[in-house]
């Protein structure tokens, strides 16, 4: 078995959650990584959609931006950006959504917008984009962060995103198309929300990773499941292949 | 009937000081050549509007000439932020910056609004986000059929949009055709409209994921050949993904980028010039 | 994943006695063939949608399965009336036709309401005209910006929605050309699609004035080559507009009109039969 | 001078008041003989829009329907149907609009769209379309209608598309961005709206038609200017051309 580092292993977990035929909408970064890996493994089928407006493509190397040519070019269509927003993502036509962001609370709320005060803060994020019409209308939601402790906070300092607010029925309220998030992949472990109360929980930890870590990268105290499985760690063939992704 | 002119002529008559203008370009087709030129005239107190302010925005602001900024992402695509907009922000310099943001969403409906003789548009989103308390060009109305909550969105029309295209025909009709993103859509919402392109060509053949403008929907045309640069025109030229990177220790320091602009930008006469300064420099 | 099959059971499965189906297709690629086979299977009581009801909307509600029609405008397009649908609301012949009447662009902004998940849309038009009291899915509401009056319509959402393309590819994955008109709103507002097609092709080229859709928003893929006749398909079919003017005095008359659905439509088992029989008879 | 027929005058007529360089939204029949007869003699560049979606068409012949091939093959770009409402007619971008119907009244409202009650119509005509979006949104309109008693009167059935309302400031109220109908022009003469009332008023005659001729044919008493002019008979090379259209 070869050897990994933990954003190795994210990538692939977050890979391992895309299903074979799915429609997903993907940033740039960690989730063009994951989607495009999914895509090459066991999911070849999977429809990739970035904010671009290009849809169905098939990209060789991992793009920088969201607009590179290789989007463009190997895409199976593209559209203005309105019809992207309005008529895929509002219009119910988006399985899964990847987000991250610079803050998450413990119901799944995210912050990419300032840390400090908006009028005053102490450090300009480049704001929304995509993401909050992602958070509220993707039928499913998946998050990927590396757990730190500034970034997993009690309460984050702007609301760009909508996970599941104040918990419990707080987001169905809202009438939001989208389930919302359904996993938070990290850098340790995965969190999931609970049924009821929409907590995130600890459900999953990698291989070699102790409860106590994830604790002491999280500002709150964390819920953990009874039964915390241990995650398949990478296999050779996933490892190969996001190198190779990353090299292209 | 569009007039075919140099950019230098076009930003001078079409952008005026303490106007708004959108250099509309979604990661593809970004204007820079115009936006340099603005930057060699000093068009001063502008309000910028752009769903994903970039380098260019990044330099018009480090440069003073911006007011306000109305935007919905502003970093440096798969590299991080953008300096000069973050340390006008932070510790307003060169002055302060005024801020209306939205989402990538919401401000494209601004631009549908716009382009549609509507004064707002209709969506989901912004509910359950602190956005809504940040401008007052978003709100929630109730749907008149069903009683469900809707976001609305003003309408936004800029004085002037500025977009590139990779071509156009001597009469001024205009294509351009790859990621289009919000470009129909700034350029119908418009008082003024000036496009840049790669070429003049004499008859424009449909494209496949084109829009075409007619001449009568613009006001002037410019040929400006690498007028995107370092973002790229579709079968015209390559994004320079490593400039993007650079423009990250370019643009950090305060100093460093006053004397990147006054070497590329401000000591060069043109697109050609400022590109030919950077050979050897960058990649 | 769109599945491949015939229309006949692609109609047999998706289509509903009492349900809404729109046939759409601006003066293009009207799926005819997909519409005989709802006939020759005697679906009945339906909710008809479309813009622009023409002979096949007719042929419809003549032979008496129509219940409902929500419409903007049902004419014999450049040559007159359409006389079944006239028989059918002057004389409730052969049965009483309720109608739900819009402007083109109110019915076109229904379907983007329903295909962008949103319960309304916003548009000018309506106010000042007697058609805002022939219908309860069209309203006037306040801008919450300016106080601006404009008009609002309910979205639509077809239980099922057909449309013909030029091409699908083995997967199911359908690209239309020419003129598009309504037919991507029609398809992504409705809960089930089916696209008939002129041919399947190995690989789908991207094509200018292209509409594509990704099987996954199709539920059956039906190859029915020559399925638009009188109308066409561009690049595969050429429009008889003399048919079109044929079915002034073909429909004008009840027997006629019977027997020739008789003859043409119920008597034949596919549209490749259907235009065998009309070999010699007309153009 | 070649003879010629009412309907050759008045789409004659029609034609000379397209201006070069205009964008005009043709609907099929007589504006569209009109529109291509302008763009074939003294505006080559005017742009004609049809409903279809196709923009800068250049038909050889006359097409029969707003969507024949010959639209979509001669135009400079085709847009789906949304777009051509929503962007380029209520977008402001055209400056005429051409409009007929089954009835007219004295403040140029049409009908198109039942005789009798909504409820139990005598004849039910095909209905709105486009005109509505027409009438209230093109920057101008012009209406073409022959003179027929049974189509000019006092009352229309139903208001399907909105020309001066009731008169005076009653179509300015509401804000439409169109300034309304221009002309009405029959195949005896011209009818435009008196600037105050907005009461159409004659003020042209073809060659040899008197004012009774026209008055006979409407239901309402006619206002007449004070300086009727009489409108030049058709040129030859405007008759040859409209005859070329229609036959090719």
């Amino acid at each position: 078995m070869m050897d990994y580092t933990p954003d190795e292993m994210m990538t692939i977990v977050a890979a391992r959650q895309l299903t074979d035929g799915v429609s997903c909408f993907v940033g740039i970064g960690l989730p063009s990584a994951a989607a495009n890996l999914a895509r090459h493994l066991h999911a070849p089928e999977s429809i990739l959609i970035y904010e671009s407006g290009t849809i169905g493509t098939k990209p060789v190397a991992l793009p920088l931006s969201i607009g590179d040519e290789e989007l463009a070019e190997t895409s199976d269509t593209i559209v203005p950006l309105p019809e992207i927003f309005n008529y895929w993502l509002q219009g119910n036509r988006v399985d899964i959504g990847f987000l991250g962001g610079a803050q998450i609370d413990r119901f799944a709320n995210l912050n990419s917008t300032v840390i400090g005060t908006y009028d005053n803060p102490n450090v300009r994020l480049p704001g929304a984009g995509g993401a909050p019409e992602i958070a509220s209308m993707a039928k499913e939601v998946f998050i990927i962060m590396p757990l730190k402790k500034r970034a997993f906070v009690e309460k984050i300092d702007f609301i760009t995103s909508a996970g599941f607010l104040e918990g419990s029925h707080s987001r169905t309220d809202l009438g939001f198309n989208g389930s919302g998030p359904s996993i938070v992949i990290t850098d340790l472990g995965i969190l999931r929300p609970d049924p009821e109360s929409k907590e995130l929980t600890l459900t999953e930890l990698y291989p070699g990773v102790k409860e106590e870590q994830v604790q002491e990268n999280i500002g709150w105290k964390l819920k953990i499941a009874k039964n915390v499985q241990v995650v398949e760690p990478p296999r050779d063939e996933e490892l190969q292949k996001l190198r190779e992704l990353k090299k292209a | 009937m569009a007039e075919i002119a140099s950019v230098q002529e076009a930003v001078q008559t079409l952008i005026t000081d303490h106007e708004s203008v959108a250099l509309e370009g979604f990661t593809h087709l970004i204007p820079q050549g115009a936006g340099h030129e603005i930057i060699r005239q000093g068009k001063k107190d502008l309000t910028l509007i752009r769903l994903t302010p970039d380098l260019i925005y990044d330099q018009l602001i480090g440069m003073g000439l911006v007011k306000k900024l109305i935007f919905s992402w502003g970093g440096n695509p798969g590299v991080g932020s953008l300096h000069r907009f973050r340390d006008a922000v932070e510790h307003q310099w060169p002055r302060e910056l005024e801020l209306e943001e939205h989402t990538h969403a919401g401000l494209a409906n601004r631009y549908v609004a716009g382009a549609s003789g509507l004064p707002f548009m209709v969506m989901k989103g912004y509910r359950g986000t602190d956005l809504l308390r940040n401008t007052k060009n978003a709100a929630v109305i109730d749907c008149p059929f069903t009683g469900e909550k809707v976001a609305a969105v003003a309408a936004i029309n800029p004085d002037t949009t500025i977009i590139h295209a990779q071509q156009a025909d001597r009469k001024g009709n205009v294509q351009l055709w790859g990621i289009t993103g919000i470009q129909k859509e700034a350029a119908f919402s418009a008082k003024k409209v000036i496009v840049t392109v790669e070429e003049v060509v004499d008859k424009i053949e449909p494209r496949p994921h084109a829009v075409f403008l007619p001449s009568f929907t613009i006001d002037v045309v410019c040929k400006v050949p690498g007028g995107t640069y370092p973002s790229y025109a579709l079968d015209y030229t390559k994004r320079d993904n490593q400039f993007y990177k650079k423009w990250d220790s370019i643009s950090r320091d305060r100093n460093t980028f006053m004397n990147w602009m006054e070497r590329h930008v401000l000591q060069t006469k043109n697109t050609e010039e400022f590109l030919r300064s950077l050979e050897g420099v960058v990649t």
